[in-house]
């Protein structure tokens, strides 16, 4: 018949309409600014950088290597070297960036800074309210602003703060054991160093004692 | 005490009339009623727009505006309060004419759009004795009235000069035209039964009880055909989905009033709902019995409350076709008008004729009845077969 | 001056329009218009003599206006349909450049 | 005769004018909407009430449209540059101007004109009904007749000849 499949039609809209009032999952708008859902695991929004510890400026991972800034395709980070250096994670003593800024207004969120940072510094924060009046000052984001505990990173991307830390011990770990043996090395090396030196003082000494005889012959050099 | 409070308008009238002196008394008593039509209307208007956004999103799931309260309170009005902005919106935005438009008449078509709608007005009965210029003719003069509304479609759609808005208006004017045929045969059918054209009449004969259940035309059998008819033509005639083509975005951008914008397009957007108001108000004077109770133990609600609730409920029945329906393309439209609705029209009057002439007793029923079950079977299945949507052939663009 | 003279005075203007406008304007259509307005004058002539007039209730004049009104549809909408297919087939609707009698 | 009446007549027949004479035929049609709304107007004051809203079906609503539509067919909504009056304009005003003094001067001075005027006769649609089904039931049906014929002459005139190859050999 003719009107029939236009009944069948106003039966499923009028279901829709009366069942969006009574059952509450059928309304899945979700009203954002008070109501707010939980940013998926890989959400990735402006990049902020990691520091150890509770002081931005002793535990800042960051040694100021420059490779986010060449690699940045919007080139929007700008990076400038200090003179000292400063301990790193590993002990080690690095440069660190006297300032890095990030011009947000730029920044593609396309996170291949986070990818070739060798050092795990920066990393993808998940924060999107950032609007402000100012153009140029609100969105370029000095060294002091980008910065964030680790435990942020923990709360931010559980997982991937966890690998992170995995790479970082794993890292130092290596690094501890290089200078166990280095230490080692340098040990047996001090040994060595020391009975050879006790060698040539006792061979002086005999030839000290008969004066009369040639030269002694070339001794190998003691490699 | 139920009577005071039906007929309070009108005493309230009165009240007012007795503080005019007497030469002025025809001229206020006029102005009085005139005003109240520009007051609720338009206001009717503002709460139907929230209603069918807030419909219309209910419909898909979504909640629909429910953000705008009072200022500076954290009261949210469930949405009640969107219209306030959308009105401003409307009122503040640029009023951009084109260069090549024809200013005058690009000017006037919303003006002559808006008359005769609110002329319209004026023969619609509100509730008891509650209705402004009680013509004798006054179907006559509604679908008259009516009727130049295209005019100001085709001067909207003219003066722009644009090709797609005179395209849109001339599509806008063969719907209009070749609906408004099947929507008078199909109140023809009520006049022909009731006898007169006068509205206040034609709700008199149904305001009579059987059983408790209202003698109004929808519960006979052409009544409910001409009904339906009325509504289907109703709704093409307000240019309401799914016969919205001339104004579909998806098809000729915004049709004729394309290139208006500001106060004009809030005009036209004003007229096509008071257009749409007034024809639901003649459906229902004419098919479900104006402002008289469905059933005899109701009539102690006012007659005008009565009136309010059946016009929402038709506003919420074309919130809902919105709402499922998809447009009709425009040779399915007119297929629809003239090889449809005109003969079942058509058919329609036979069957008041048979069932005026049959006299009370229930044999009427089937025969009447059965004249309407047999066109619909055979027009429909003639419709639908025909509907094999082959390769469509152009008469003019080849 | 009694208002059925007014009535009628009025008619005849509108009837010298009408044919002033269907007599000097090239348009095709324009023509039609103006035949249409000297029959809407007489139409309004009809009613003047209805209202003013000896036994209005015998509705003769209101009777023929409804007759005279339907037929000037009927004819407005065949003339038109003419100038239609003039134009289609002569490209043109000016009046001065339809005279060969060739179909 | 009444204020209101006066000033329709004036607005019907200057609109009636520029219908005749404004350049622009969609201006002409638009005036020529005026004047019908006008006479409708007039037709109510004067008491008829079916003929005037029968006046504003048919005429405002039907025929306007129907020339607005002509006009658009026939492409010419655009203001023409060359002249829009006939050549022997002159003599056709003069005619028209004939006309009209010969149709005043019979109306002002003739006898037979009724002169006491007569109350407002008092008619309803009902009576119109009864005349119209009694006494003139067969000019109805002609006219229901004469309506059909015309409607189906109209479209079989204006519809293209799908045979015929029309002045530029295509097949139109």
């Amino acid at each position: 018949m003719l009107g029939e499949q236009i009944i069948k039609g106003m039966a499923v809209t009028a279901k829709n309409f009366f069942g969006s009032y009574v059952s509450k999952e059928r309304l899945t708008t979700v009203e954002y600014p008070e109501v707010r859902l939980e940013p998926k695991e890989n959400t990735r929004q402006f990049p902020f950088l990691v520091f150890d510890g509770d002081d931005a400026e002793k535990g800042l991972r960051c040694v100021a290597c420059q490779i986010c800034e060449k690699e940045c395709p919007p080139q929007c980070i700008y990076i400038v070297k200090s003179k000292d250096k400063k301990p790193d994670y590993k002990g080690q003593m690095q440069v660190y960036p006297v300032t890095f800024d990030i011009d947000i207004s730029v920044c593609m969120s396309c996170s291949i800074c986070v990818e070739v940072c060798p050092f795990e510094s920066i990393k993808m924060d998940t924060e999107f309210e950032l609007s402000t009046d100012d153009r140029f000052d609100g969105l370029l984001w000095g060294k002091k602003k980008l910065a964030k505990p680790n435990s942020h990173y923990h709360k931010v991307h559980a997982q991937d703060a966890k690998d992170s830390d995995a790479v970082l011990a794993a890292e130092k770990a290596k690094a501890e054991a290089k200078a166990k043996a280095a230490a080692e090395a340098k040990v047996k090396a001090e040994a060595e160093a020391k009975v050879k030196a006790e060698a040539e003082a006792k061979a002086k000494a005999a030839v000290a004692a008969a004066p009369a005889p040639t030269p002694p012959p070339a001794t190998p050099p003691a490699n | 005490m139920f009577d005071q409070l039906d007929q309070i308008f009108v005493t309230l009238k009165h009240l007012l009339m007795g503080y005019v002196p007497e030469r002025w008394q025809p001229l206020v008593s006029a102005v009085i009623s005139i005003a109240l039509i520009p007051v609720i209307f338009p206001g009717l208007f503002s709460i139907v727009t929230i209603l069918e956004r807030k419909g219309l999103g209910r419909i898909q799931n979504r909640p629909g505006p429910n953000r705008v309260g009072i200022p500076f309170t954290k009261i949210r009005l469930a949405g009640f309060g969107q219209f306030i902005p959308d009105g401003v919106k409307m009122l503040t935005k640029e009023d951009i004419v084109p260069r090549a438009a024809d200013k005058v008449v690009h000017f006037l078509a919303p003006v002559v759009m808006l008359i005769p709608v609110l002329l319209a007005y004026s023969v619609l009965p509100f509730g008891k004795n509650m209705t402004i210029a009680d013509f004798d003719a006054g179907v006559l003069f509604f679908f008259a009235v009516g009727g130049a509304v295209e005019v100001s479609v085709f001067m909207a759609g003219w003066s722009s000069r644009n090709k797609y808005s005179l395209l849109g208006a001339m599509r806008a004017i063969a719907q209009m035209v070749s609906y408004e045929i099947p929507l008078i045969l199909s109140a023809v059918t009520v006049i022909m039964i009731a006898g007169s054209l006068n509205l206040s009449e034609i709700i008199a004969k149904q305001n009579h009880y059987t059983a408790g259940i209202a003698h109004w035309y929808v519960f006979t059998p052409w009544g409910f055909v001409g009904f339906i008819l009325f509504l289907i033509a109703s709704l093409a005639e307000s240019n309401r989905t799914p016969f919205d083509l001339p104004e579909a975005e998806s098809e000729i951008i915004a049709g004729y009033f394309t290139e208006y914008s500001g106060f004009k397009f809030a005009l036209f957007f004003l007229a096509e709902y008071l257009g749409m108001f007034a024809i639901c108000t003649l459906g229902m004077t004419l098919f479900l019995g104006g402002w008289t109770a469905p059933f005899a133990c109701l009539t102690w609600i006012p007659s005008w409350a009565w009136f309010f609730g059946k016009l929402l409920a038709f506003v919420f029945l074309f919130i809902w076709i919105r709402g499922t329906l998809p447009r009709l393309r425009m040779d399915q439209l007119m297929n629809f008008a003239w090889k449809f609705m005109l003969p079942m029209a058509l058919i329609n009057i036979v069957a008041a004729g048979v069932w005026h002439f049959m006299g009370a007793d229930s044999l009427r029923w089937v025969y009447s009845g059965g004249i309407l079950a047999v066109a619909y079977a055979l027009l429909g299945r003639g419709l639908m077969n025909k509907q094999k949507l082959g390769k469509r052939t152009y008469r003019y663009a080849e | 001056m009694t208002p059925l003279q007014i009535c009628l005075l009025i008619s005849a203007l509108l009837f010298a329009i009408g044919f002033a406008g269907a007599v000097t304007r090239r348009h095709a259509i324009l023509a039609l218009v103006g035949i249409e307005l000297m029959l809407n004058a007489a139409n309004l002539n009809f009613i003047a003599f209805w209202r003013y007039g000896a036994h209005p209730e015998a509705l003769t004049g209101v009777l023929f206006v409804i007759f005279s009104i339907a037929i000037a549809a009927a004819e407005a909408a065949v003339g038109l349909a003419l100038v239609i297919a003039i134009y289609r087939h002569y490209k043109t609707s000016n009046l001065d450049e339809v005279k060969e009698l060739k179909g | 005769m009444s204020l209101p009446f006066l000033i329709t007549a004036i607005v019907t027949l200057f609109a009636a004018a520029a219908a005749m004479s404004l350049r622009n035929l969609v201006h002409c049609a638009l005036s020529f909407v005026v004047v019908f709304a006008g006479l409708a107007a007039m037709y109510l004051q004067l008491g008829a009430q079916f003929v005037g809203f029968a006046q504003i079906l048919v005429y405002v609503g039907a025929v306007a449209i129907l020339i607005v539509f002509a006009i658009l067919l026939t492409r010419s909504g655009e203001t023409p540059n060359q002249a829009v009056i006939a050549p022997g304009w002159f003599y056709g005003i003069a005619i028209s101007a004939v006309v009209f003094t010969m149709l005043g001067w019979s109306v002002l001075n003739s006898k037979t004109l009724p002169k006491e005027i007569a109350a407002a006769p008092e008619t309803s649609v009902k009576n119109i009904g009864d005349v119209l089904m009694n006494k003139y039931v067969l000019p109805l049906e002609l006219i229901g007749l004469l309506l059909t014929a015309a409607m189906i002459g109209a479209v079989i005139i204006a519809l293209k000849e799908p045979s015929k190859t029309d002045n530029a050999g295509r097949k139109s």
